[in-house]
């Protein structure tokens, strides 16, 4: 039986299974927590359920089976309000970048903030922030379709990190990136873990998470597995 | 969540998506152009009938002079079966009298015949509206089967086919609003969907960034009222344009003694706008639901 | 690429897209619908126009009579002013028996009076179209003011009015057409948006797979045809039914006597047809030439 | 001045410069050429303009300058049937994958190969043996929006494989993958090269080049370098 939550995990699942119709068992009985402020590795191979367990984490998806918990919270009994307040405290990177094409890069970016009302120049100091982090300055008045495909994925992670949010999830956020943009992108990820951000990535390139001590968990066949890297 | 940042929103909106909304509003002036034209011809008809009306009257020739005592049932027993402006009753010697006034010079033809030869009649002129003219024959048939009454007279042919003529075109006003308001729909419709289709990714991205409704809503909403207010003073604009110019070009004293054009009564253009307004708005509401739900 | 290849693909397509497919049937069913019908109304209300004129005519009633030498002479004169039915010249021995019989059995009344105190006339039965029927005002003052008129009567007021109403229905005819034009045209040029915006992708990467001309336009071509005939078919359907259904309505012999109502003739229809499939056969074209170019 | 193009050259750069409106130069004044039946990798941070070259040689963006041409022809003088021919002889995996969503996997592969009217039979057994290889034959019948976004990436590779082209563009093949994935993408890319296809591979995924002895391409603000990877 789900044993009582540990106080300070910031998500848990409980015996989840998620079934994509008809028959696509995508994660089976899975449950794990995850602590405030942790750092996480998702790793698995392709379609082995990594961007359903983060859907499920954002309620994009709802479980087949199961309890899910995020900041205390049973998604299944949230209503609207409350669902809008957690999508407003959760950054996530999609996998397919979700951006505007035809709003500009400053534009993308401030969309997060501005469906929380902050202050306009407030917005402009974050985003002259973000945008040197990930070394877009000179791009900030294009269009989003005009990108190359780094610099889009650069712009997604950007605006994931925006409202400075307790809860971050990046799906494959290095996919389409050099070894040197994808240092800025680990230096990010890292700061905000630092000042508080619980994070969840779910990624494919060992070479971000091969020499940290993260919790990684490894889904393979709809099971997880918990490595605690120390030993690699 | 100040007014402000609203009207700013909104801005952007109708801004970056002009062409859709060029097009909505096209759509919305010439649906309630439309149906507001076809309003105003059935009301100038109905007018227009009335004038006609004007000059109808039935004439039911009697066998006998009507006894003064009896003349308030006869009344009564007509005004059962159709509203009527007005009953006359005339004697022989009132047919007399008319006769020969409207023969006016020529009257001297008449001396010699006496003046009981014309028939005691009753003149019933009936109510002055579409209903009645075009059911005068029945009516004309009711009278004639009055007790006493030897004939009934009246401009049958024109009258029938006038009458006839009307029923026709209330049958193509009829058709006409069916098919407009069919139109119409289905132009709001499509033109929804149109902005649906170009909105769907934005609106999909601001509700997973947790947007409240009321950020969504309340630009969109706005985006609706503006398109209904604009389109329909549009709309009615070009009907006023379109009315003016036909009174300037019909402008002759024969027509006009006629065809008194009158536009649309200050309530029934509110109507119309408030109508359209709350479409408009309905629409964008309709169209911003199936985003909240998913 | 065989017809096989083109049909499997046109199905295809028409599979994939059915909720725009459909909204494109209803659209040119409608249009075609509206068209056909104002159209229909105005032949009819032609036909209507000419068996109501069967019953004019204008008398000019002479000082003295017109001597039968000189009575081609004025004849051409009319006929230069407006194309008439026929002339009659009637003496004062004419008039006199036409009043005779009309008063049938009450035409005693007139041996005293002598055959000749009724003037000479001559009778106009202007042509049986509305342009006449519209004009008649003017025609009587040209007839008013020959060599040796009096005066000239005809049943003024009724046909005048008559004449005004028909002008103002011409107007409104006018006034529809105009809107279902813009409208059909809008409502096409949206649904074709339409249409380009859901295939804009799948156009896209069939380009950029190399496929040829041919491979894309003839099924999208093939495409516009079948709405076009499936639409016109439709459209004309609904107003044959519609068509029925008045027929039967007003089935009275009374109604039926003044209105013949006639269907549109097979050449109008078919050019109906064959306008609309032309309309989206074009459509599809030009929607697929936007891809052509990029 | 241009020196007369190589006999055996499928693909020639002479002087090409792209500049992107207003003033983003993509590429500046570069010059190469590839042989038939080579396989070269295209190297450089994001930004650094790949993809542009890639859309170059698949006449999807023009030169600004310059003259390109591909098996012999150039490509400003073609006409369009040509860059129709040109078109179904190259095969190309777009970084952003660009599937029908809405069709399924077996439909997606099938539209190169329909496009040049090839034989039902003849598609279904080619597509057979691209969904072994790409190990998606589980998924042939689900809609390509319905896949994970490694999934997508192979039916992305596999509809470029499609028609057995004699060139084959690739970008970024490999970024939403696995290792298990990578390599099974990888050997495709092999078999098809040593059965003659010269393949180009834009790709930050140092694993899958290192070890060879391919051509490598690499682009750095505009110019590019020519390495034979012999050294590495
Ligand atoms: N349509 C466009 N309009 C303007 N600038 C563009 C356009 N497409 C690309 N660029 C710019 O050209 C440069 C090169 O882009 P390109 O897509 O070729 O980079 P890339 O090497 O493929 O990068 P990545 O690894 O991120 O995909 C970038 O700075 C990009 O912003
Ligand atoms: N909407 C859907 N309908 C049906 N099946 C789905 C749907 N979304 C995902 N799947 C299937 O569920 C499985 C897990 O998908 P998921 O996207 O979670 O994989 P992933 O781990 O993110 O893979 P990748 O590394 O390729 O992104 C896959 O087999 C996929 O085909
Ligand atoms: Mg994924
Ligand atoms: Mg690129």
């Amino acid at each position: 039986m789900p044993q009582a939550p540990v106080s300070d995990s910031i998500i848990e699942f409980i015996k989840v299974t998620k079934i994509y119709s008809p028959d696509v068992v995508a994660l089976n009985d899975i449950s794990f927590n995850i602590r405030q402020g942790e750092m996480v590795f998702l790793t698995g191979m392709s379609g082995a359920g990594k961007t359903t367990l983060l859907k499920l984490i954002c309620s994009l998806e709802r479980p087949s089976k199961g309890l899910i918990e995020i900041m205390g919270e049973d998604i299944n009994k949230m209503k609207s309000r409350d669902l809008q307040k957690l999508r407003q405290q959760t950054g996530v990177a999609y996998q397919d970048f979700k951006l505007l094409p035809k709003h500009t890069v400053y534009q993308n970016i401030a969309m997060p903030m501005e469906v929380t009302y902050m202050q306009p120049k407030q917005i402009k100091e974050r985003i002259a922030f973000l945008l040197e982090a990930m070394d877009l300055t000179r791009k900030k008045e294009i269009q989003t379709d005009r990108l190359s495909r780094g610099e889009q994925q650069r712009v997604a992670i950007a605006r994931a990190a925006a409202n400075a949010p307790p809860l971050l999830l990046a799906d494959e956020p290095t996919g389409n990136l050099d070894p040197t943009n994808t240092e800025l992108v680990v230096n990010l990820f890292t700061a905000l873990n630092q000042a508080g951000t619980t994070m969840i990535i779910a990624t494919h390139d060992r070479s971000i998470y091969k020499e940290t001590d993260h919790k990684i968990i490894d889904i393979d066949q709809g099971e997880i597995t918990i490595h605690n890297n120390q030993a690699s | 969540m100040t007014p402000r940042y609203i009207l700013i929103q909104t801005g952007r909106n109708l801004k970056q998506t002009w062409g859709t909304q060029i097009m909505t509003l096209i759509t919305v002036s010439l649906s309630v152009f439309m149906f507001s034209f076809f309003f105003l011809v059935y009301t100038n008809m109905l007018n227009t009938g009335e004038r006609l009306g004007d000059h109808i009257r039935l004439i039911v020739y009697m066998e006998n002079e009507v006894p003064p005592e009896m003349e308030e049932q006869l009344a009564t027993k007509i005004r059962q079966f159709s509203a009527v402006e007005k009953i006359v009753f005339k004697s022989r010697q009132d047919a007399f009298s008319d006769l020969s006034e409207q023969l006016n010079d020529d009257r001297d033809v008449l001396f010699d015949l006496g003046s009981d030869f014309l028939p005691p009649s009753i003149e019933v002129y009936p109510k002055r509206d579409l209903k009645s003219l075009t059911h005068i024959k029945l009516f004309s048939d009711f009278l004639a089967n009055l007790p006493g009454a030897v004939k009934v007279q009246y401009g049958r042919d024109w009258i029938e086919r006038f009458g006839s003529f009307t029923q026709l075109i209330q049958l193509i006003v009829l058709c006409s609003g069916i098919l407009l308001i069919l139109t119409a729909t289905f132009m709001v419709a499509s033109t929804i969907r149109l902005t649906v289709v170009s909105r769907q990714n934005e609106l999909e991205i601001l509700r997973l960034l947790g947007a409240t409704k009321a950020y969504f809503q309340t630009p969109l909403i706005l985006e609706g009222v503006i398109q209904g207010i604009t389109g329909s003073i549009i709309g009615l604009t070009c009907l006023f344009s379109l009315y003016a110019w036909i009174k300037i070009k019909f402008a002759g004293p024969s027509f006009l003694e006629i065809f008194t054009l009158t536009f649309l009564p200050g309530s029934v253009t509110f109507s119309i706008l408030f109508v359209s307004v709350s479409l408009c708005t309905l629409g964008s509401y309709i169209s911003i639901r199936k985003f909240l739900k998913i």
